[in-house]
């Protein structure tokens, strides 16, 4: 910290953004100054921001490092704050490149498999059902999010799914 | 009036209909399930009982369980809410047979009116006009598809046992139509016990128009008006209003009459709806809910009865406390579904525990709510977490108010509908009553999951001075020759590591 | 409509406000203390100005930092609320010489009535009955005594400036004019900033009941029905109702036209309510209140009318929207207001941290509150955290309503009066409408703290379970040799002390 | 804890209760068996109590040692929770007696002194005003709770005092 401020790098939503903390209110985002204030440390984990004059009630939650989640309006975001520094170290590691063919068929929910559509080694379409999931009653279709061929499928009908799990793992589609 | 009742269900339904109980001095019962302990219908009534396991199968939807906690109480009476046993003619049967009052129609009309092609027979016979379609449930995806082709597409295949828009599949093709016959029948075994399906005309772009209705013992049928149900996802209702902006006063007063021929046709007694569609100035009977709906509240306010009051004094042998030419129709309602889905990821379901509610208040606005922090939102039930409801002497004023209130309501710890719901209230299509079930599907640009500039701005602004505060108050132990903080040593598993001190603070 | 107001005031009125604000498309502008950073009304407007310390003085009756506000935030409009600046004649001047709209009456209308003896001396010439008494203020303890004798025991000191119940002190014996007079004069100087004090006589048992006006710019002044307010402690108002439970339609109308006679004396323009006492069949003018009441909610709620809505408009230079003969009356409606204090220790003001706060919900419910879990209710201002408010078709069903709503309503971390108010819901003599402002001190029964044997036993129940929770979740150390537990390591301030191994666990 | 149970002692409003908690969801409160059920462990500190089938919501406020805070129906109670030795051990010290003169006058409340209206020396009745504090707005004539002699005044008009703050020291009465 020096008397200019604090600098810092905030990720948000796929964007990133400099900031520079001032010590009387005003906060620098991305070179336009604002004031800003926020108050409000209870149990209820709701902040009150007033930036440039204008209110909002922040829901501040769970944080492990500078990881934020924030609900405004009801809608909940991730941020991630970082120092100089760290960010420095972020952009090194970052540019280490990978390869990637096209992502896995994950649960977005969690769920009971009722169908999987699939067999190991097809060719599926962009679009095309994969997999049935059943949360609250609803089925759920879940689609190929792109030309693939099936590489290997990981889970069956009626077994319960995680959010996140992977259900089908998908590779490249090549000439055969 | 009965002595007591078991409300056997949860959530907002359970509350409500316990509050309508203990207004009228009835002893309240609740039943609850292990995943429901800490709910707050629970802790409203003055009995509650554990009924079972999370699973509905064994708890909620499990008669036995129900008539046994019944038992176990005295209770006098059952109240089935929506969903569940409510529209389970053996349970209305079982609940007569224990020699209790089942607050709702007899197991019999029940029976008639959940059969969807059994009510489209008898409505048609009435004189109540029906969408095109079949009227006996269909054998196979083969049977289907030939019926598909007699009515003509797009068609819809539809849950005989249905309600709520679970079992029913879109078809607009031939080629679709065994698939969607298999799906429908799946999802409708699941939620009813009964694969049962029969298809109709699917309207592209009706309106969804219902009539609450009200029957007692002694003869007496009254409607109580009209509400538009319009705003829908996936044939689930998002917003309702009372009453509807397309009727005339002409048009009100034929449909109302249309659906007290239907009530008639059925003896019918408690409350009641008649579902309609409504397109290019014709209706059509869609299908009859033998219960209380979610929605009724928008009546409530309109007419100014209380329509739980209402069921109860029914159940208990009263007639209807008014004719039809003396219930009100003053000013406009509007209800929002609050609902713990994703809009902007294709409303999925979300899950969470409840970190904080603050619920809109002041002048026309209404909370019906099943949910209080604490709570864990799971999967195991339906996703609606509340309705929030205005009302205003108008249209218009009653849509400033809802978006006034769905600006207050604020719920952390798991997703909701709200962000949908307050663009849906700011959309000129919706503002000028410009509605149809196909409204959301028309209208893609309200998915947008954009945050908005200014949103961003105080995210940043949010994170970056939250990071900065929880720094200036944990000194971040610096490992000295490393340039990485321990910035994150609070959050850690192993509380009692102590800070190591930093040579340079 | 004007384009934007600041609202000059906090908790539940400063909410109230905005939200009606926010209704008619008028941008909001909230003000707050330092003490209010988290307050629910700052979050709701569309801007907010810290304006000063905790301290009302330097903060919301700071004349100079509200306009200063309002430049900055180049507001059209103040709205003051109710109390701190609403009746002070010097405000509603500045704010009209500062070229913004005043939302309340002239500025001469509020000093001619603010003056509680020249608003006697207005009224009676004005035909209106007034309770014998001074229409000067008193210059001294000893002519204070004069005029006592004069008027006849008992007799009630006022402040001049007064309302609220603050700077009253009742007399009954001549020895105790004098300590009265100074009591009364202190306590209106420190809370209006003028000592001067009246004296009338005291009615011993009279009703509260009081007339809701509003006038316009074009010489329509209406009322809006009565709303009753006898149940008091210390001269302030803790369950109000409309319409009256005493009054014959006849009566009704003669208050209401008395009422309408005292608006137009002074050209009355906006929202205003004149008092009354109404003891063995007559009534007497008590006070003209020149701003929106506290308990405007139960009138809102029996005419569907929204006074605020009707402030902004008479504001913006719009005529009355109802003649006197179209304002319903439809229907029952209370008021209970939540305060924090024990009502069980002599109300002594309560203190804490919201922990946990339940809103009730449901039909005819309504909340207008001004605290969200994690405010901090301090001593710097009123009492008042909310406003719980339940209307029925009948006085009888709004009482039953509100009963269930008080059940419903869980504030924990601050003491409130919530038990009080439930036992007054249950009491036979206000069943029956049995009312007068003596009411609490004639019902000492309400006031013994005993838990009751079920309250007791579920406290112990919980607090032994709680206990026996904690013990299995935490293993508590024993200390070798010692009987003692370390059972509450967990409390410490030494949160890296690991358990020591218990070797008989 | 024993197999038959674990045997506490809980003191609630001046009284005290022998309970003994099972485990089969029995609890034996003075000699009488309840089914009890407590659940909710979540943030908000609002658990389900259900005491013979009869639901409340209990408010469990902080804790040191043994002692809760406990919310029911908006009225708030203390609870010290021992077992049966720590009870015994309690039973001991308290055996120690004490000679008692009437209490002294402390502020029930956070607020200003407005005026002390009694003086060193003085004899007053029971119910006699002794302090005014101001709060919140509204002043609070604090009484003498019996017959007392002021023994020392330990406050001034203007000060501010905390709740619970010794205010006046009284002394028996005695014929002078």
């Amino acid at each position: 910290m020096n008397r200019r401020g604090s600098r810092y790098v905030v990720c948000l939503a796929g964007e990133t953004h400099d900031v520079v903390v001032g010590v009387d209110g005003k906060v620098v985002i991305d070179g336009t100054t604002h004031d800003v204030s926020l108050s409000g440390r209870g149990p209820a984990r709701m902040r009150t921001l007033i930036l440039d004059g204008k209110p909002r009630a922040v829901y501040a939650g769970r944080r492990t490092g500078g990881l934020w989640e924030l609900g405004l309006d009801g809608e909940f975001v991730s941020a991630e704050v970082m120092d100089a520094r760290a960010a420095r170290v972020r952009a090194l590691s970052a540019a280490v490149g990978s390869e990637r063919g096209p992502a896995d068929l994950k649960a977005p929910m969690p769920g009971l498999v009722v169908q999987v559509a699939v067999e190991t080694g097809e060719i599926v379409g962009p679009g095309a059902a994969v997999v049935i999931v059943e949360a609250m009653k609803m089925e759920n279709e879940l689609r190929a999010p792109a030309a693939a061929r099936v590489e290997r499928i990981l889970v069956a009908p009626g077994e319960a799914v995680e959010k996140g799990q992977i259900l089908v793992e998908f590779g490249e589609v090549e000439p055969q | 009036m009965i002595e007591s009742v078991l409300v056997a269900n949860r959530g907002e339904i359970a509350l409500r209909v316990i509050r309508g109980a203990r207004e009228l001095g009835i002893r309240t019962i609740a039943v609850f399930s292990e995943a429901d302990r800490d709910s707050p219908h629970v802790v409203q009534a003055d009995e509650a009982v554990l009924i079972g396991p999370a699973a509905a199968s064994r708890s909620y939807l499990d008669i036995g369980r129900i008539l046994g906690a019944a038992r176990a109480a005295r209770a006098a009476a059952i109240h089935p809410g929506y969903g569940f046993l409510a529209e389970r003619a053996d349970f209305a049967r079982a609940v007569a047979d224990a020699g209790l009052v089942f607050v709702g129609p007899a197991a019999e009309t029940i029976g008639a009116m959940g059969d969807k092609t059994e009510a489209r027979r008898r409505m048609a016979a009435a004189g109540v006009p029906v969408v095109p379609g079949t009227t006996a449930p269909l054998a196979s995806g083969s049977e289907a598809r030939e019926a598909a082709t007699a009515v003509g597409f797009p068609v819809v295949l539809k849950a005989a046992a249905g309600g709520g828009g679970k079992g029913m599949r879109v078809v607009r093709r031939l080629d679709e139509v065994a698939a969607g016959f298999e799906a429908a029948a799946r999802e409708a075994r699941a939620a009813f016990g009964d694969g049962s399906v029969y298809v109709e005309r699917f309207l592209e772009r009706p309106r969804h128009i219902e009539v609450q209705l009200f029957g007692d013992g002694f003869g007496n049928v009254v409607h109580l008006h009209e509400r538009e149900c319009s705003i829908q996802r996936r044939h689930q209702k998002l917003i309702e209003e009372a009453p509807s902006s397309l009727l005339t006063p002409a048009e009100r007063r034929e449909m109302g009459e249309a659906a007290v021929r239907a009530a008639r046709a059925v003896n019918y007694i408690g409350a009641g709806t008649v579902e309609f569609l409504h397109q290019d100035g014709e209706f059509f009977f869609l299908e009859m809910n033998t219960r209380l709906q979610v929605e009724h509240p928008v009546t409530e306010l309109v007419t100014g009865v209380d329509l739980v009051e209402w069921q109860f004094r029914v159940a208990s042998g009263g007639a209807l406390p008014m004719r039809q030419s003396e219930i009100p129709l003053r000013g406009h309602a509007i209800e929002c579904r609050i609902t713990s889905e994703s809009p902007f990821e294709g409303f999925l379901p979300a899950t969470g525990t409840v970190r904080h509610l603050a619920i809109p208040g002041g002048p026309g606005v209404r909370w019906d709510g099943g949910i209080r922090v604490g709570n864990e939102i799971g999967l195991h039930y339906d996703p609606l977490l509340g309705k929030l409801i205005a009302a205003g002497p108008d249209r218009e004023s009653a849509i400033r108010r809802m978006r006034r209130a769905l600006a207050e309501l604020s719920i952390a710890g798991v997703s909701t509908g709200t962000p949908l719901l307050r663009r849906i209230l700011d959309e000129p299509d919706f503002l000028a009553g410009r509605l149809s079930t196909a409204y959301l599907t028309e209208h893609p640009e309200l998915f947008d999951s954009d945050l908005g500039d200014a949103s961003r701005t105080a995210a940043v602004a949010a994170a970056v001075l939250l990071e900065h505060e929880r720094r200036a108050t944990v000194p971040a132990p610096r490992i000295p020759g490393d340039g990485a903080r321990f910035s994150d040593w609070r959050a850690g598993t192993a509380p009692w590591v102590a800070p190591i001190p930093d040579g340079n603070g």
